[in-house]
């Protein structure tokens, strides 16, 4: 019975993520579309199963939304702060930095998520990952104390993170 | 003939090859005799010259003997394309390709304005043919060939061919000045030419051969005349000198097959040695030299009695003149012939023992001569046959003379010149020596040579033509053609009349002509910074998106998603490509060429630019097709998307040929690499380095984990591309696109061996599948008796599924769908697989780094030594 | 004022916003000193702006009567793909030395963009 | 519903993905599936140009559209008898293929001959130019495939330059055909016939560019001086039996030549009056003197051949820019005779190659198979210049008749005959040098003596010289038939009236809407 | 009810202009570079408005249409832009 | 409108002459590419520029821009996609073989011994 559902949803998150593309793809929410869309969300992974061999272990989705939703504010608040300073600052009174972020998280899925968090938080980019993948490369625009933005970073969104990906 | 040369052949010659050709060649004869429409009779001349060749080329170890050869195809060869010319007018001029239409129609033929350029033009053909002035060099160059050739060949037939049909010609042809004057004075020179010559040949074949030309310039000469006794003369000395000079041949050849050389300073007193060819050849020879109660001297006396009643130039002494001096030097030869070499002492220094041959060999001359001695002392026997080939000959334009044939005419003056030229050629003997040392002084030019390097110099003057023009330059033939194509539109403008628009100019909004500067921008930087490479890559993939932008402005969406995709793709193989390829393009054109391109290409450019704003501005003279595209999209296509349904219903045909052209495209790529890595290629890929040193992490994990979920939706994506592509934007071609660039995304993030090792699809396999599946859709609707790629559809309703649309078209854009996938997978798979490197071991993991499988905490990964 | 109305201003200042971000990103394109300050403006405050765009766009459907979510799915796109570029580019700019050396890493010895593979050391240096 | 029609474009579709998908590792059954669909094709061509012999045009609609909506096949006789020469040819090329191992010496060389059949059918028989656009694509980048088939780096480089210049040649079609429809809205051919009477002399030169345009791109695919730059080093380069099917390609040219200015832009249609008549027939013959002249000056057997195939087009494309009855006839003749006997030459170069190791035209120690190659050689040389007995100089004939009636009579007289002169001395100069002063060079020592090519090989080039025999013996009805066609060429009306009034899918004719 | 309709008009000029303005300034950086990073970075830059331009385009036409053009450029234009990051790095794009 | 449309053919036409005139393939195989694109908006102005008007069919729609040259250029992107990559492949293999990416063939007399193809 777990073999067939495992062989059957070898990424459930996937197959949810599929079902709920393919239902935005046809633009309506009737039966038939989220039953086409089950099944191709069940097909495709099937398919694709071989290129996703090491199964990502233990997900919270329910924090997993929470954390979508802080960075998603994060996000609005923190453009404002850039298209200010891009706009205000001049060139020469930028203070641009690299920070480095020593990194807690091991899951491969954890550190792309925080990577591509860092990135789309503006005013940091998240720009190369050591070569053992213990900490992560972080160039902020522009920032008077580095330190701060490396405790904000772990702070925020590593600390959720860990607790989502166990 | 035949007989003859069988015994004569060494054994080593290839027998089979030779009576091959030497048939063809007399079948070739024959035809030309017997032939009645002169389109035939060309055909049997050209093969004369042809199977000539052949026959002469026949020593091929002979370097005389192949030059001859193609001396006498060229000469003979040229001569025979002026004939055809001559011929073709004649016939035009008569209408009709009828030798006997033509002969009735003398007078027309010579009153057409056409008829000198058709008499130089057959008058050419005959005396290249026939070895006169001036053509007559290639004659004794033909000697290389084995005797029995040359005797049938030169005195006998061939050369003959000549004279026959200017004789066949003669009716319609003959009796206007232009003839008379051509003929006779090409004749009176040749004769006189080729008997001055014969008499300083050592090579006994050699004077033979000008002897021949010698007589077929008197034969000529005779005809030239255009008098129906001159013809008779003509005809008679044709026979004649058929029977002595093909015994003379022989002879010539039993003298070098017995004595191995033919030169005459190393012969002489043969006569004890060989007595019977002695007899033979001295018959023949005196005949030739006209010698009383031998055949020669009778056609020689109506020859100085027809030269007597001539008068070229008006002025009544030249051709007798010439005539005596002609004949003179033909009997001095042939009183060589006869003392210097059969009388005389024998010598002890021949190459060879000389003795009388077998009787296969001295047979048929020695019946040769008979024939000689018979006709000398009885010409009547001869005279009914010759009046009645002159009277054939004559046709309706004269009747034949009454002349009898006798040995006697009493004291007339041809007698004393005939006289005269034996006495004077027996006198010019006796001063041999002292005449041949003058004759060695005097300068003259030598044929061959002339004429070897005549051919030289025009494959020397083709080389300087064709190779300077074929020389590779790509960059000027892209010139040439694209000159060419501007000036013919510009000449198809200028020619026409423009009409005035009947459309209105629509407003260009803002963002337009921002889409505008940037693609301008582009385009024009492509041009500056393509040195660049990547650079340049770059800007073009600005230009396709501003493109396929611009193609969404005006209302293509189908386009422009095509053009997307594609563009994609062109990218990725494109920079698959450069990788191999250097960087940097240096600079090499001087700035002059670079000028000229400039200016060749803003020529293109304004051309283009007109013939576009030409046809924009105005309307199809009527109403497009595509109206009724758009009318029965729906009703007959079951779509509502029209391109769509154009592309696999309406014109589903296009659609087929184009996927097969992807398929084409795909198989080449692929059996371009195999051959490629089964070459000495594969080596130094093998050991590539990289031009500059790569930046480490080749399969970042962000990329792989994004892509792990992205894949699967571009896959959705495709599908639902495919799905909706009849009725919406879409189709199978750009899902195909979508799903495998989907696929590249995967093998870009962990790299082609994981990828392939994890998931391996048979492209070959999806190509033809898809090719299949949209030709077999095709065929599918035979079986309803409709045509090929007729579709049909109907709608369906699976609860819980809405209604939804089955249609065959749907079925064929799988194919489509297939098809694309299949040649894009290919053609990237075998770009990278030329990238393979043997130093490169294959990556165990999706990604490179992941601290949650390889973790020693705070540890050493094992890629950390060695880093910079 | 009825829901439409209300939801075509909300489109337009929408609208409004994605442009000024937009815009922005582009200014920061053109403006900012050096390759790494350059990848801020338009990877996020210039997704931020199409983003803008697209929930305009959405909204403008609803206040059209016909309501339509897919744009939503664009927007994802582009911001699970943006950090990725992002991160991409500024390995380009670690590689191509186009910007100051950053500070080693603290518990591994080396940024994985300078891990070169050692055979392209033997023949060529790394200044590029 | 008869579908034979459809069959030359359809067989070798289904044959070559079979071979790809199912044979794609065993040349023997490759093999066996090529020639039979070659057979097959042979057998369905005759069929077909058997039953157009008596002027029926056979029309078959695409999808059941009607035309000009959608793609229609029209066979005609003219079409049938192109897609006859290209099968027997077809057949030839692939027994030697087959006996001298070409096929085996890189991937695919079925599939892709397939497919290139294919193409040639499909342009032969369509009535669609958009159409025939895609089928001249086609059968170029199978044309592609096979001239660089087995590699090399001479043959990759040329093969650059064929396909750089021939990617020219499509998109300077791709703006013939939006000219065309541009000013016409349709792209069936009939369809155009008769739209483009419509043209008012106010407002010609929309439809004199398109015409221009499209004659220029048929001009590059039949070498037309100086369009002709791609073919000499591809046609050299490319694998003999390639080389050979090659012939038919630029005969595709010509054919669409013929068919495009006889039907759609007349002669006497005052539109595209003045087009190109001052400067086609020059062209043509500048393009026979270079060719002829190239046969002296080529350096390489193959060189020499694929020269000596520009002069022939050179040939065809004089008659043909005569624009008369009479021309076009002989053009037919000319192009048929011209299309054998290039093959055959390219084929006997091949055994040559085999027998000698080399093509330069230097003396070299004898070959292997000499006797047997030099008559085969001799004979299609004499085919090829023209010489008798051989079609050639009949066809020579024919063209100068043709000519005679030409205000550049002088000129096409002159020109032929001299060049053919030329072409003699080139072609005996280099079978002399060939053939007979091999005898003069000994062996060099130590270089094993090259293998002497297969009894296959031999045969595929008695086929085609017999051919060339066969078809001087039956000349007069060969040339008789070549009447017919273009009669019939030059009073489309038949061939007009059967695509457009033929009634389709919802649709009928025009003719009885009103 | 006419001021919405106004505003909205408005408000697309303002984005179409913006966006086109946008796109120019992207073209400036590209061209200037300085360095290969700069390139990519304008040309994803570019690609991004581009879909902003269409998506624009489907809201002025009140036409879905252009939908999955937007679609598909956003997934492949990121496709190319990594490809481009890609070559500068290591040469060969897919190994 | 139309005149920005034709001068920008006229822009990609000349551009990709220049280029397809250079020496070396790979920028002579962009110049075809440029040429290329010219071409195919040549190509679909055949039917005119409509704008806004897509020709999928929806009720109460009566304007359309013309389908058929869309379809055309269609074909016509797919199949000169095909050609790009084949002439790509050839260009390189040619590079490959020889190590010189010139595209005139003058490295070497067309006659030489050394062009001998051992097959
Ligand atoms: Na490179
Ligand atoms: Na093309």
């Amino acid at each position: 019975m777990n073999k067939a559902f495992r062989w059957l949803f070898p990424h459930p998150s996937l197959t949810l993520i599929l079902t709920v593309v393919w239902t935005l793809l046809q633009n309506d929410i009737s039966a038939g579309m989220v039953v086409f869309g089950l099944i191709l969300g069940i097909i495709i992974p099937v398919l694709t199963s071989a290129w996703w061999p090491d199964r990502p272990r233990g997900f919270r989705l329910g924090k997993m939304l929470i954390y979508i939703s802080i960075v998603m504010w994060d996000i609005i608040v923190a453009n404002m702060q850039v298209a200010w300073i891009v706009l205000t600052v001049p060139n020469s009174k930028l203070r641009p930095a690299w920070v480095v972020v020593p990194l807690d998280i091991r899951q491969p899925e954890a550190i792309s998520v925080l990577a591509g968090t860092i990135t789309l938080t503006p005013g940091t980019v998240s720009s190369d990952l050591s070569n053992a993948g213990h900490s992560l490369l972080v160039h902020t625009l522009h920032t008077d104390d580095p330190d701060a933005v490396r405790e904000e970073i772990k702070n925020r969104y590593e600390a959720r993170l860990k607790e989502i990906f166990v | 003939i035949i007989a003859y040369a069988r015994s004569y052949l060494s054994r080593d010659d290839n027998m089979g090859e030779f009576f091959k050709y030497l048939l063809l060649f007399q079948g070739a004869m024959v035809g030309i005799v017997m032939s009645d429409n002169i389109l035939l009779l060309l055909i049997f001349w050209e093969l004369t010259s042809l199977s000539s060749f052949l026959l002469i080329g026949y020593w091929k170890h002979l370097p005389e003997g192949r030059q001859g050869a193609r001396m006498a195809l060229t000469v003979t060869g040229m001569g025979g394309l002026a004939m055809v010319g001559g011929m073709l007018i004649l016939g035009q001029i008569a209408g009709s390709y009828d030798l006997s239409v033509i002969l009735q129609n003398r007078d027309l033929i010579q009153e057409s304005p056409l008829y000198v350029p058709a008499l130089i033009l057959i008058l050419l053909g005959c005396f290249t043919k026939s070895a006169q002035f001036p053509f007559h060099f290639w004659l004794p160059h033909a000697m290389a060939a084995p005797t029995p050739v040359s005797a049938y060949l030169h005195s006998a037939t061939m050369v003959k061919a000549g004279i026959f049909l200017m004789a066949r010609l003669w009716p319609v042809l003959s009796g206007t000045t232009e003839w008379f004057v051509i003929v006779t004075t090409a004749g009176l020179i040749t004769m006189v030419l080729g008997s001055v010559i014969a008499l300083f040949k050592h090579d006994l074949k050699a004077l033979l051969a000008f002897s021949t030309v010698s007589h077929l310039g008197l034969i000529t000469m005779l005809l030239g005349t255009g008098t129906a006794f001159g013809a008779m003369a003509a005809v008679f000395h044709i026979l004649n000198h058929a029977t002595f000079k093909a015994a003379l041949f022989m002879s010539a050849g039993i003298i070098d097959h017995e004595a191995h050389t033919r030169d005459i300073r190393r012969l002489g007193g043969l006569r004890s040695l060989m007595p019977i060819t002695f007899g033979i050849a001295t018959l023949a020879a005196l005949s030739m030299a006209g010698i009383p109660l031998l055949n020669g001297f009778l056609s020689k006396e109506m020859m100085l009695e027809e030269a007597n009643h001539t008068v070229l130039f008006n002025t009544p002494w030249l051709v007798p003149a010439l005539a005596v001096i002609g004949s003179l030097f033909s009997a001095a030869y042939c009183f060589r012939l006869i003392s210097h070499v059969f009388l005389g002492p024998v010598r002890d220094d021949y190459p060879a023992k000389p003795h009388d041959p077998p009787a296969g060999l001295w047979l048929p001359p020695a019946l040769l001569v008979v024939l000689v001695v018979l006709i000398g002392v009885a010409p009547f026997l001869a005279e009914p046959f010759v009046k009645l080939v002159t009277g054939s000959l004559l046709g309706t334009a004269a009747d034949v003379p009454k002349n009898y044939f006798k040995i006697w005419h009493g004291l007339v003056p041809a007698l004393y010149m005939s006289v005269a030229a034996v006495v004077g050629g027996a006198l010019l003997l006796m001063a041999y020596k002292p005449a041949l040392r003058l004759w060695d002084a005097a300068p003259r030019p030598e044929a061959k040579v002339l004429f070897e390097g005549l051919v030289e110099a025009l494959v020397r003057l083709a080389k300087s033509i064709i190779h300077p023009l074929h020389n590779g330059a790509f960059s000027r033939y892209g010139a040439v053609m694209a000159v060419t194509v501007i000036a013919a539109g510009y000449h198809a403008w200028v020619t026409g009349t423009v009409g005035d628009a009947t459309r209105q100019l629509q407003m260009a909004s803002p963002v337009a002509i921002a889409g505008w500067l940037m693609l301008i921008a582009a385009t024009v930087g492509m041009v500056f910074l393509h040195r660049n490479r990547l650079l340049s890559l770059i800007l073009i993939g600005i230009v396709g998106l501003m493109v396929s932008i611009g193609f969404v402005f005006v209302s293509a969406p189908d386009l422009a998603m095509t053009q997307i995709t594609v563009e994609v793709v062109t990218i990725i193989l494109m920079l698959l490509a450069l990788n191999f390829l250097p960087n940097q393009t240096p600079v090499e054109s001087t700035v002059l060429r670079r000028m000229r391109d400039v200016g060749i290409a803003a020529a293109g450019g304004l051309a283009a630019f007109v013939m576009a704003y030409h046809y924009m501005l105005r309307d199809a003279v009527t109403a497009p097709i595509s109206e009724f595209h758009l009318a029965n999209s729906y009703k007959g296509g079951g779509g509502t998307n029209v391109v769509n349904v154009i592309l696999v219903d309406f014109r589903g045909f296009d659609t087929y040929g184009e996927i097969i052209v992807l398929g084409i495209a795909a198989l080449l790529i692929y059996a371009l690499t195999e051959t490629l890595l089964s070459s000495n290629v594969r080596a130094k890929l093998l050991n590539r380095k990289p031009d500059q040193p790569r930046a480490g992490n080749e399969h970042p994990m962000m990329m792989v984990v994004l892509t792990r979920v992205m894949m699967p939706v571009v896959m959705m994506v495709g599908f639902y591309i495919f799905l909706r592509g009849h009725n919406e934007p879409g189709g199978g071609f750009i899902a195909g696109l979508i799903v495998s660039i989907g696929v590249v995304m995967q093998y870009m993030a962990s790299g082609f061996n994981w990828a392939s090792a994890r998931l391996r699809y048979p492209y070959h396999g999806v190509i033809g599948a898809g090719v299949l599946i949209a030709g077999l859709t095709g065929i599918g609707s035979w079986f309803v008796s409709k045509p090929f790629l007729t579709s049909d559809f109907t709608y369906v309703r699976i609860p819980p599924f809405q209604e939804f649309e089955l249609a065959t078209a749907a079925a064929f854009d799988l194919g489509v769908f297939l098809a694309v996938v299949g040649a894009v997978m290919l053609s990237l798979e075998s770009f990278s697989r030329l990238a393979r490197r043997d130093n490169v071991e294959e990556n165990k993991h999706a990604f490179d780094i992941d601290p949650s499988r390889d973790d020693p905490p705070n540890g050493v990964s094992p890629k950390t030594e060695g880093a910079s | 004022m009825t829901l439409a109305t209300l939801l075509t201003y909300l489109s337009a200042i929408l609208l409004v916003i994605g442009a000024v971000f937009t815009l922005v990103g582009a200014i920061g394109l053109v403006k900012l000193p050096d390759g790494m300050t350059r990848l801020h403006a338009p990877t996020k405050v210039g997704t931020v702006g199409v983003g803008a765009m697209l929930l305009a766009s959405v909204v403008n459907s609803y206040a059209n009567g016909e309501g339509s979510l897919h744009e939503l799915l664009i927007m994802a796109f582009l911001f699970v793909t943006a950090p990725i570029s992002a991160n991409f580019m500024a390995k380009v700019h670690i590689h191509r030395r186009a910007c100051d050396e950053p500070p080693a890493p603290l518990r591994d010895d080396t940024w994985s963009t300078y891990d070169t593979p050692k055979e392209d050391l033997e023949h060529v240096d790394t200044t590029v | 519903m008869i579908h034979w029609i459809i069959a030359p474009v359809v067989m070798p579709a289904l044959v070559a993905p079979f071979i790809v998908l199912a044979a794609r590792y065993h040349i023997g059954i490759q093999r066996v599936l090529s020639l039979a669909g070659v057979v097959a094709l042979i057998a369905v061509a005759a069929g077909l140009a058997w039953q157009a012999s008596d002027g029926t045009v056979t029309l078959y609609q695409l999808g059941d559209w009607a035309a000009p909506f959608g793609i229609v096949i029209v066979g005609d006789a003219l079409s049938t008898m192109m897609v006859l020469l290209t099968s027997v040819l077809a057949l030839f090329a692939l027994l030697y293929a087959i006996g001298s191992g070409w096929d085996a010496r890189g991937r695919h060389f079925h599939a892709l001959f397939q497919f290139q059949l294919m193409g040639i059918c499909g342009a032969f028989l369509t009535g669609d130019l958009f159409n025939l656009f895609v089928f001249f694509e086609v059968l170029l980048i199978a044309s592609y495939g096979l001239m660089i088939h087995s590699g090399g780096n001479v043959r990759l480089r040329a093969g650059v330059q064929y396909v750089l210049f021939n990617l020219l040649g499509s998109t300077l079609f791709l703006f013939a055909l939006g000219a065309i429809y541009a000013e016409t809205g349709t792209l069936n051919m009939a369809d155009l016939a008769q739209r483009a009477t419509l043209i008012s002399e106010e407002a010609t030169v929309g439809l004199r560019i398109a015409a221009v345009l499209l004659l220029l791109v048929f001009a590059i695919k039949a070498a037309i001086v100086p369009l002709h730059f791609w073919l000499p080093s591809s046609y050299a380069e490319a694998p003999a039996p390639v080389a050979a099917l090659f012939a038919i390609m630029t005969k595709v040219g010509a054919y669409a030549i013929i068919r495009v200015y006889t039907m759609i832009f007349p002669p006497d249609l005052e539109a595209t009056s003045g087009l190109f008549g001052i400067w086609l027939l020059p062209a043509a013959l500048i393009s026979l003197a270079l060719g002829m002249v190239g046969v002296l000056a080529a350096r390489k057997l193959d060189r020499l051949i694929a020269f000596s195939v520009i002069g022939s087009m050179g040939m065809v494309m004089v008659s043909t820019a005569l624009f008369t009855p009479v021309g076009i006839a002989a053009a037919l003749y000319y192009t048929i005779h011209s299309t054998l006997a290039a093959a055959t030459l390219f084929l006997i170069s091949d055994l040559v190659r085999t027998g000698r190791g080399s093509l330069r035209l230097k003396p070299m120690p004898p070959i292997a198979g000499a006797s047997l190659t030099a008559g085969m050689f001799f004979a299609a040389a004499i085919a090829m210049t023209g010489l008798p007995p051989l079609s050639g100089f009949i066809g020579k004939l024919l063209i100068l008749d043709a000519g005679f009636s030409s205000p550049l009579a002088v000129w096409v007289w002159a020109t032929i005959l001299i060049s053919s002169l030329i072409s003699v001395v080139g072609f005996a100069r280099a079978g002399s040098i060939v053939f007979w002063k091999a005898r003069s060079v000994a062996p060099e020592e130590g270089g094993e003596p090259p293998a002497a090519p297969t009894p296959l090989s031999y045969l595929a080039v008695g086929g085609l010289l017999a051919l060339l025999v066969a078809y001087t013996v039956f000349a007069g009805k060969a040339h008789g038939y070549m009447t017919m066609i273009s009669k019939q060429l030059f009073a489309p009306d038949a061939y007009i009236s059967t695509v457009l009034d033929t009634p389709g899918k919802l649709s009928k004719p025009k003719t009885e809407e009103k | 009810m006419m001021m919405p309709d106004d505003i909205m008009g408005w408000a697309l000029v303002i984005a179409f202009v913006v966006t086109a303005l946008g796109q120019i300034m992207a073209m400036v950086r590209l061209v200037i570079g300085p360095s290969t990073g700069d390139r990519i970075l304008a040309l994803d830059t570019m690609v991004i408005n581009a879909i902003a331009l269409v998506v624009l385009l489907g809201i002025s036409q009140g036409s879905r249409i252009y939908f999955e053009v937007s679609l598909i450029i956003a997934m492949l234009g990121f496709v190319s832009t990594v490809a481009y990051a890609r070559f500068v790095l290591r040469g060969d794009i897919i190994e | 409108m139309e005149f920005l449309i034709a001068s920008a053919i006229g822009m990609l036409t000349a551009a990709g002459l220049y280029l397809v005139l250079r020496l070396r393939t790979f920028p002579v195989i962009l110049g075809i590419s440029l040429l290329t694109y010219a071409v195919n908006v040549f190509l679909f102005t055949s039917g005119r520029i409509t704008i806004g008007a897509p020709p999928i069919l929806r009720d109460g729609v009566s304007t359309y821009t013309d389908p058929l040259p869309q379809a055309l250029v269609l074909t016509a992107i797919v199949i000169s996609f095909g050609m790009t990559a084949v002439v790509v492949m050839i260009a390189l293999g040619a590079y490959l073989g020889s190590n010189d990416d010139h595209v005139d063939d003058q490295t070497h007399e067309p006659d030489e011994p050394k062009t001998e193809e051992p097959s």
